[in-house]
């Protein structure tokens, strides 16, 4: 339990980095664990190369792992390509995370990563990976 | 039923019978408050099983050898055990299917998709599961029908003022709603529905998946046309369930799944279908599954499924009573005499998941979900609850304990 | 599968494991010589299924708790041993059904209602097991699509001459068709119908029931598009079978059974459907039967079927063989060496009734009936047949009592 | 064994009494038991008084129980009005038959007297039990 919600986990809960909407983004894109029927939005915008992540914004209801890992993630990214992110393993997010997940929590950890990858796919055609181009994870709109 | 008053149920001793509590979880006793999702099995149950497969095992209805017809004998046992349980007037109406899921799926597909058309509504409540409510949505759409649904007042209980207008909408072929709700407890008027179904001229489909294990069920007071269930949710295996339906529209519907056993005479030509029940029972049975079936109802017989209602009553009491205490926490569900044994509830802002996954810690499991009712949790307002939900082994310390675990919950996320 | 030989299994020592032998039947120890319609439980599979209801049962997918997370691994598990068994590409496209009725149903419902229309055909052999038969016979008659069967010769095996003539009739969408067919115990030609089916772009629909148990099954080197098979002819439980379905096919396909599970968003107004193998398992999962099902697997897999088939082989020859001797048998069906481990014979004008009757007193239990097979028992002209099959368990010295008996059966009724 | 196969079962089933056609009946009626697929028809000529039979026969395929069964009852019913037969219960003629019987094989005991009662009920309008009312026990033509 204390491994669960260490405290790196409960401050990204409680204070959520890059919690909000970007009007107008670049790219974006909403997905639904279908689970827990949990939703994240996420918005990116580029800088002027057109590949770099300058912003990332999300919005959205859910867990405190799905809210911690996003708001980690948003931090992870900016600065990075959009093909730098589509490679992006999901163990480093994990890593970040740090703490054991079963099966059924690991697709809350997993669900801000997943929207953002199909964000950039659609914006940019970056790669998705096998398991979330069958839509597996997650439910796109 | 039995109208002789029972001894009430001693939960404490009935626990012995269970072997799931002979273990730790994170190092706590198993406080295991999911029973509406699926219930544990006893001892005598999984015994009847394993003895059935180690001497009894074959297949049923055609082998003329010793085991064959000692499988049947067994099997067919069981249909009769499971019939007189929910008062069915013979066990030949009583189909066994995977689960109520399958059960109303039958009812959907073998009545619906030949019966219905445009013009012609088809009712659900809001107060759904969805195994009652994505195959009627699906018919009415495959065949042009329209689709309706009765609404719930703020205490998660139907509005039944509606009845008129959907009425003057169209010609209403299909009332389906549920005996007692799973996402809420609440406990449904459903001879009211049946009663104003049969007016308009409709069949009338009870989803009683969480009835039947813990209230007397009663087809003919009902005034039902048919009603499902799965044994998995009371004290029975999981992989099978049953269909009880009237035989007259048992007759004349079209089968659902075709192949072996279903049939009388196969021909290149032409193929035609057995008697009941066996018309609706394609291929091989769930065997043992049943015969468990019929050993989980003698089970519940012994004990007296009226002594299960009370006892769940008074669990559902209590925790109303203890979880109100907890500081921001909203209930959701109809005052604790209309309502099943089952507690639905939000501790303000926490994700239900984070709730349940802090109460595992303490060895408590409840679910954290939609409760496979998305409907009513649109209509609620949220994405998902926590629901605890009692049985005959519930004890009112493992309510105590959850809310222990509620207090920790606020203590580390609040 | 494994490519380094296997030692030959010892049938004398694997009976240990099946507590149904632990018996007499009328005095005279089981000779339990149908195992075409049902295969008996080794204790391996019998514990796993106890243990896991003792220890880990709950509902899976759904649960955050300890006991959930316990059973989504084991069933995950099972699905996962199921699906290399017949060299599944991805366990995603493994489909838990009740059994390979069920899963054939799954298509004609899901593909065939919804993708067959007049000028259609459907073609399946005269071989077919009333499962792979009637489904078909109704969807066709159903959606105005044409029905056609392609027939056997006087061994019992299909006449592939008459594809060209079949294909001239119309558009061919569904070949049907089982691998083993369990009233002869012909081995089919399927990689060739589905190297037909798909020049005529059909889907190609393999019933497995009889095969998977007895023979390597591979997906991949059959070529077809769906597969389908049950656990309990395979030393598995009763109430769970699978489906296999190429991935493209089962994601463009509507689903089958709605409901609970199989759903992403229920709203009132639509409701989209989950991912595989979600979509195709609506309603709560015959859980244990799918952990059981994959102990079944392993138990097979320990053993090889490879050593399995040779097995049978050999004792099917021997049957033959022995069988042939007596006068006035009727033997039918293929040569050894293309038929797998199933005797079907007649005994004269004698009822197979009444030789199964005499045969059960000696405590011997083999088939007597049409097998679900009446299509092809009008072909043979006959109402019925006896039928001996064997498993990995059966003895040679089961024939001898199976021929000793026969010839007792004569010695009263002849 | 001895008990079923006894020697007045073996006698009826090698010498059917009353085996064969009666051609333009006044009544008659095919049925198959569904699980194996026997087949019997039965065929009445009744007396000049139009209510006792005075012929009957049968024909079809069965095992020894059934026929020899259905072979008893033919000799049971002769002289017997419709409305009688109609009230035979069933326990007489397995009292006749003699055997003790499991389910399956009842229904084999029980074709013959099944069909009969569907003719006569065809015919003259007589009651059919009411396991026979619904064709539990047998598939009529
Ligand atoms: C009210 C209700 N209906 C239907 C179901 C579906 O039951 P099963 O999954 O056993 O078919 C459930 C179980 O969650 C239920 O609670
Ligand atoms: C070839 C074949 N197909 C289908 C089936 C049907 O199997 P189940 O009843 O398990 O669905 C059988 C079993 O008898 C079979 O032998």
């Amino acid at each position: 339990m204390d491994d669960l919600y260490r405290e790196v986990i409960l401050d990204h809960y409680k204070n959520p980095r890059g919690h909000g909407v970007i009007e107008d983004a670049d790219a974006s894109a909403e997905g639904v664990n279908p689970l827990c029927g949990d939703e994240v939005s996420i918005y990116v915008q580029f800088a002027p190369d057109g590949e770099t992540v300058d912003e990332v914004k999300f919005s959205g209801r859910g867990c405190a792992i799905s809210q911690a890992s996003t708001s980690m993630l948003m931090e992870m990214v900016v600065g990075k390509t959009a093909q730098e992110i589509a490679e992006l393993p999901k163990e480093e997010l994990l890593e970040e995370v740090g703490i054991p997940l079963t099966p059924i929590r690991l697709k809350c950890a997993l669900l801000g990563l997943g929207v953002l990858k199909v964000a950039l796919h659609r914006a940019k055609g970056t790669p998705l990976p096998q398991e979330w181009a069958g839509l597996d994870e997650l439910e796109l709109k | 039923m039995v109208a002789t008053a029972r001894p009430a149920l001693e939960a404490q001793r009935l626990r012995a019978d269970f072997p799931i509590f002979d273990q730790k979880i994170h190092g706590k006793p198993l406080a295991y408050l999911d029973s509406a999702v699926t219930a544990q099995k006893p001892r005598q149950m999984l015994d009847a099983m394993h003895t059935f497969y180690e001497t009894s095992y074959a297949n049923v209805h055609r082998g003329v050898y010793t085991l064959s017809e000692r499988a049947t004998a067994e099997f067919e046992r069981a249909r009769g055990l499971v019939a007189a349980f929910v008062n069915a007037p013979s066990p030949r109406e009583l189909i066994f299917t995977r689960q109520a899921t399958e059960a109303l799926n039958l009812v959907a597909y073998a009545w619906g998709l030949n019966n219905l058309g445009p013009g012609d509504l088809v009712v659900v409540t809001e107060l759904e599961h969805h195994s009652n409510f994505v195959p009627w949505q699906y018919m009415a759409k495959r065949t042009g029908a329209g689709f309706r649904m009765i609404n719930v007042n703020a205490d998660g209980e139907l509005d039944l003022g509606d009845l008129d207008a959907i009425a003057a909408e169209g010609q209403v072929k299909v009332v389906a709603n549920n005996l007692v709700s799973n996402a809420l407890g609440t406990i449904n008027p459903v001879e009211k529905l049946a009663e104003w179904g049969h007016e308009q001229g409709a069949i009338v489909v009870v989803d009683a998946a969480q009835a039947a294990p813990h209230h007397p069920v009663d087809v003919q007071a009902l005034g039902c046309d048919f009603l499902a269930f799965s044994a998995h949710k009371m004290c029975g295996p999981s992989g099978v369930g049953a269909l009880w339906g009237r035989r007259e529209l048992l007759e004349a519907m079209e089968p659902f799944n075709l192949g072996g056993h279903m049939i009388s005479k196969v021909r290149y030509e032409e193929t035609t279908w057995g008697e009941l029940p066996h018309k609706f029972e394609a291929g091989t049975s769930p065997i043992a599954e049943a015969v468990g079936f019929g050993a989980a109802i003698e089970y519940l017989n012994e004990i007296g499924v009226e002594a299960i209602e009370q006892h769940e009553q008074k669990l559902a009491a209590y925790a109303l009573e203890r979880l109100g205490e907890i500081p921001g926490i909203k209930l959701y569900g109809p005052p604790p005499d209309r309502r099943a044994g089952i507690v639905s509830f939000n501790l303000g802002e926490i994700h239900p998941h984070d709730v349940a996954q802090i109460l595992d810690s303490e060895g408590i499991a409840i679910r954290a979900g939609h409760h496979c009712c998305q409907p009513l949790m649109t209509r609620l307002g949220v994405a998902a609850t926590n629901r605890a939900s009692f049985y005959l082994y519930t004890i009112p310390e493992e309510i105590d304990r959850l809310v222990d675990g509620l207090h920790k919950v606020q203590k580390i996320l609040g």
